[in-house]
């Protein structure tokens, strides 16, 4: 690989790597608790949140990472406080790349579960309660095992989406090479320059296998997950 | 080790530059190439850069007057040229552009942000030929995109930098605008006061004016303005 | 002690129902479309009736006006669903003991094995539901109700899907938990099964009680026999226990006379329940037939039917018993009311079904 | 006629079986997980064996050797599936009329009236699945089935959800579907539906035929007692109708003398079955007993069991009739082969569902 | 709206919605195909078509783009033979923003049909073919019914998408007000202005109540659909 990619290449495909990775599994908790929210409850402004998770689709990304700049920036009106009482600041830093990764697809991560929810036998989930389950237990012991496949599919979504992102992360934590450049963002470098497009093809096609790879894996764990569900 | 935040057209000889210098100095330049507008944006937002290289003044004025700029080190760094590009070698009559483009397309940057693309239409309108060219307009999104879809044929015609047109063998100058048709184009530089090592800025500063530095500039195609 | 009233309009099907259950089994009896799956949802707590109340044990389940309405997992009631509903991503296993981690730590209730062992299941435990049979789901559906350590069995039809001799050894296991003082609410459309667990019929009819009380005269009230299903209707008596003769048939005695059978629970004073289709009546002391149980009494009453058979209700003691015969018959023995008669019954007509404790 | 001949092996569970049909109903009987519904699964063409034949009615099905897998639409079958599998996002009315559609310009079926009406859920035509009851799902699926003019019917336990009154005005209407020459094979675990609907029987256990033959004998077999559950065994003779009498009985002449029921199909040949446990022996003709129906042979015999009863097999002409007394009585009456004896039957024990026509 | 908007930014808005309208509803045939080869067959080269509909969301949009422009460009290896045969061409029409719409959101349409497809028990499709009904029949009178809540989901998030989709679209067919200026494009070129943030608030906000409308009656659409297969 050492002599494919220059070091600061590798420093971005990695990187890609670490903000998609955790981009998808901090998000994933709150992912699957908005999904049973939308599926289940009847909560009346209920329609509130399912319209801002899928803000991040219906706008521009560089206006999302723009919002992101604006709120969770060091001067941003979240950020201003978490850098004052946490010492903790996003913007340009790799956390930063994560949390815009995170946001740009978490729309697909809901929306995956969410299906995989509403597909849910609700009489599965009485049956459990007559058995002496609380709701929660419920949750846990048959819902999510039953949505498994749907989780998968939503985190495999989240994290191909994660991997190409890069208008919302570029300005939310610019393109700094080895702290933020993210495999996209070296892409659009390079794509930025005139004739150096074979070097832009080549990071894409990292990026392709990689997401690729990934894509793979989890259809096979999905395919078992779901055998297992279905019968056999 | 520096952070420059750098107009995206100055990649190539940038990079290049960065090279030698962490050859001979050891000091490694982290530069984040986008549009000087997002850069511009990210800077007043806290952004911890060195230095900010635009390629346009107007942003530099923002990052200016919101006293992010060490005081005395703006210069005007960098200067180009305006061409236009096909992607058949005739030479052609800027006057005869509008003719010779018919019903197609010409590609410029985008016309409000795109530096290139609002040195494009100064110059049209200042040889009175943008009311006939107006509706034919591609607007790309950056110089680059205008670049491509000349050398893909999709537009016969294209408005971009003599430096970019250099990069990009499928296409050629077949014009130069006229000086003094639009107004100078500059590239400011300067350094910040928020980034993390002012040291290997000022370092990486100093050396882009050194003469093997801006020999790799004007070979892609810039004029130095700061001797 | 289970108290059930409840109100609620579906718009095309309402439910009206009120009916108290002493103890043990109760039995839900009803056409198709009745009400009774409504009726079991509302007492497991699945089923929220727009009026009601429903006790059970002395605790409250639900209650519209004092704003009560316990979820389904403190009601602690083990339902066997009319449909199996098992847990498809769980082995047979894992749902067998699904119910009893959530159970109290005090909480008791049938032993793995047994219940294993009883319903056959013991070489499904490592299967997924998905690929078991019709009756195999529905056997390891009733395992995991009465694994869950409940307070109260709620069984819609368990033993539908079932053949005869699968269901003949799981209604000894139904029959113990019961005598352990199990309360249980059984739907079936099974006569059989009915006399054999319940004490206690209710039956519905488009979501209304149309009668309700023992099981003994439920099923032996000639009016109600028609909702039974033919030659279904029969007596029920009781008879106590006197001893196993040399050749292993038992003796049973009773008001009118000794019965005979092959096989009875062991307890000291049992219900005897003598289908009206299996007697068959005599004026004389009958001689020489291969029939042992001679039951003597006086006819009380003989309903005629419109297809040419009657009821005859014998009087026997202060109990009774049912015969149906043929009208040819009545008129060729001369059986009228006040006339004393025979009846008599086959030993193997009796059959385990028809004996429950007391 | 059916042929069906295939091998699996699912890994912990195997099926090899082989029998033929001739025509009319052919039931399927065997305990739960015997391999039933993967025989109809595979008829239907829902499941594919490894290594199998099956024809229907001269056309081949399926077969391995040469290729041949007909898809389920081209089978024409009209399955009644063990769990009703109705289309949730239709209405009831729908449901029925799906099958319709596809059948062929020339293919007959019963009146979607007739099948409304027989099944009791004309209210329910504008309702969706999703709200039924248990046995109004079951019956939409019959009736979808039905509607659907197939060539044969594969029906899983079809009425095994419904109360007795409902199931008794299904079966004449089953009847006379086969009647009208409709192929039926027919899961179920009701001997009484077997013994009115079905010619053939077919006993699988553990995936392997343990018999096949026709009802009479397989029924009459003692040996095979104890698959069809206690009490359920009994033989099957045939009958003449020879009028009707002016008390409204029915006059039925066997080899064996005259038996007079209550209620018969109205067809000249007649096939009776008579329950072992409703026969009661007697040595000397008995008089003055409500029992119309004495039927007198020789006995054949004697099969003692376990539990201090036997079947006693007696010979009527070329016939045999069976009757399950306890031994004191075998002993007692002196019962042997060869012994000249007399079978007492109630006329209201011959109910409806012992009566098919041959 | 007139005095709102300006006739630029009204025609951009109405072409926003007729792009993305077009986009979803053109795609929606291949997509429904699609989701049901990937839920249901078991060719083996099928992870490659997976892989395919993955691309767009796992390469940054401007790749995308380029890849349209060297694929159905005027000079494009499928291109050239459209404009040679049928006189018909991507570039720089509202088509080729469609194009680029459709392909950029044609992942989230996929998955979540396929998701949907997966969920439909094939017990119901088995019934339906026993009682005569030809794979098609079944697909169209059964599964097709029974997935309508994640078709309608699967719509939704691809107009989401493509409402907001700009990299691609404005690398493929550029920006030319009044026939490939989009919403997005509009929104982006305000950004690049400074001092023009508010503008780029407005539009950014028109375009958020156009999607959330259409969130809105889709999720009241599909709820009803659910409804109804759900019983009552
Ligand atoms: N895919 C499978 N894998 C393993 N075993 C299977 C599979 N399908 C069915 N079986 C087993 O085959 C046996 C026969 O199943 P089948 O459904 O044919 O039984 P059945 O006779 O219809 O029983 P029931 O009366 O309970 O419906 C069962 O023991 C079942 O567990
Ligand atoms: N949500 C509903 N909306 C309308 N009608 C309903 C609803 N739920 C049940 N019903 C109707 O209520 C009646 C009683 O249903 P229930 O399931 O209690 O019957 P059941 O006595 O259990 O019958 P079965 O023996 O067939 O299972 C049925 O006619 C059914 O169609
Ligand atoms: O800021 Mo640029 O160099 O016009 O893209
Ligand atoms: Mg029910
Ligand atoms: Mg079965």
């Amino acid at each position: 690989m050492d002599n494919i990619l220059s070091p600061d290449e590798w420093t971005a495909l990695m990187l890609s790597l670490k903000v998609s990775t955790i981009a998808v599994g901090a998000s994933l908790p709150l992912g699957v608790w908005v999904a049973a929210l939308l599926a289940r409850s009847n909560m009346p402004g209920l329609w509130i949140v399912n319209a801002i998770v899928h803000l991040p689709l219906i706008l521009p990304p560089v206006v999302t990472g723009y919002a992101l700049l604006l709120t969770f920036g060091r001067r941003g009106f979240i950020g201003q406080y978490l850098d004052q009482y946490l010492g903790f600041t996003f913007a340009f830093q790799w956390t930063g790349a994560a949390l815009a990764a995170a946001v740009m697809s978490f729309p697909l991560m809901v929306r995956a579960i969410r299906l995989a929810i509403e597909a849910v036998d609700p009489k599965l989930e009485h049956a459990a309660s007559t058995l002496g389950a609380s709701r929660i237990e419920v949750f846990f012991t048959v819902t999510l095992p039953l949505i498994l496949p749907g989780v998968i599919a939503g985190m495999i979504l989240a994290f191909a989406k994660a991997m190409g992102e890069f208008g919302a992360t570029i300005t939310f934590v610019s393109n700094i090479p080895g702290r933020t450049q993210t495999l996209p963002s070296a892409i659009y470098s390079f794509l930025q320059v005139p004739g150096a497009e074979l070097q832009a093809a080549r990071l894409a096609g990292i990026s392709v296998v990689v997401a690729v790879g990934a894509l793979v894996i989890s259809e096979f764990v999905a395919r078992r997950v779901a055998k297992r569900i279905g019968g056999a | 080790d520096p952070v420059i935040f750098a107009a995206a057209s100055l990649k190539t000889a940038l990079d290049e530059i960065a090279t030698d210098f962490t050859a001979e100095s050891g000091v490694k330049p982290l530069i984040s190439y986008d549009g000087s507008g997002a850069l511009a944006k990210q800077i007043l937002a806290d952004a911890p850069a060195d230095m900010f290289i635009s390629a346009a003044t107007d942003w530099m004025d923002q990052v200016e007057k919101a006293e992010y700029i060490l005081p005395g080190t703006r210069e005007d760094f960098l200067g180009n040229t305006l061409v236009l590009i096909s992607d058949k070698a005739d030479p052609v009559e800027i006057a005869d552009l509008p003719e010779k483009l018919g019903s197609e397309h010409i590609a410029m940057g985008l016309l409000d942000s795109v530096p290139a693309g609002q040195y494009g239409k100064a110059a049209l309108t200042h040889l009175g030929l943008w009311d006939k060219i107006e509706p034919q307009v591609a607007q790309a999104q950056n110089v680059r995109a205008a670049l491509a879809l000349v050398a893909s044929g999709e537009a016969p015609y294209g408005i971009v930098y003599k430096t970019d047109a250099a990069a990009e063998p499928k296409v050629h100058v077949v014009a130069t605008f006229p000086e003094g048709s639009y107004p100078a184009i500059t590239y400011p530089i300067a350094l910040l006061k928020a980034g993390p090592d002012a040291e290997g800025a000022k370092a990486f500063y100093d050396y882009l004016t050194t003469p093997k530095a801006t020999a790799l500039l004007e070979q892609q195609g810039f004029e130095i303005l700061k001797k | 002690m289970l108290e059930v009233s409840l109100r609620h309009d579906f718009g095309s099907f309402s439910v009206d129902v009120d009916f108290t259950a002493p103890k043990g089994v109760t039995a839900l009896f009803g056409a198709s479309g009745a009400g009774k799956t409504t009726v079991v949802n509302a007492v497991a707590g699945l089923f929220r009736p727009a009026q009601g109340r429903i006790t059970a044990e002395g605790v409250t389940l639900f209650d519209t006006d004092k704003h009560i309405n316990l979820p389904p997992r403190k009601r602690r009631v083990g339902y066997v669903f009319q449909e199996p509903r098992l847990f498809p991503h769980m082995s047979v296993r894992s749902n067998l003991l699904y119910g009893a981690r959530f159970a109290p730590r005090d909480a008791t209730g049938p032993d793995f094995d047994a219940v294993i062992g009883m319903l056959g299941i013991g070489a499904l435990l490592d299967r997924r539901p998905g690929a078991l049979s019709g009756g195999e789901k529905s056997r390891v559906s009733l395992g995991r109700a009465l694994l869950s350590k409940p307070r109260m069995l709620l069984m819609d039809e368990p033993l539908a899907a079932l053949d005869a001799p699968r269901r003949e050894e799981i209604l000894p296991f139904l029959e113990s938990l019961r005598d352990a003082g199990m309360p249980v609410l059984l739907v079936s459309h099974s006569i059989a099964e009915v006399a054999r667990l319940a004490s206690t019929v209710v039956l519905l009819s488009k979501g209304r009680v149309i009668a309700s009380g023992p099981t003994g005269e439920i099923l032996s009230d000639p009016a109600l026999a028609p909702r039974f299903g033919a030659g279904e209707a029969g007596a029920i008596i009781t008879a106590h226990t006197a001893g196993r003769d040399a050749d292993g048939l038992i003796r049973l005695e009773t008001a009118g006379g000794p019965v005979w059978v092959t096989d009875a629970p062991e307890a000291a004073h049992l219900r005897l329940r003598i289908q009206a289709s299996d007697v068959i009546l005599s004026r004389e002391a009958p001689a020489g037939l291969s029939a042992l149980n001679v039951l003597t009494g006086t006819i009380r009453r003989i309903e005629e039917e419109a297809d040419g058979r009657a009821f005859v209700q014998i009087a026997i003691g202060d109990e009774a018993i049912l015969s149906r015969v043929t009208l040819r018959s009545v008129r060729a023995l001369g059986l009228a009311p006040g006339v004393a008669c025979h009846a008599i019954v086959k030993s193997v007509a009796v059959s385990r079904d028809d004996l429950a404790e007391i």
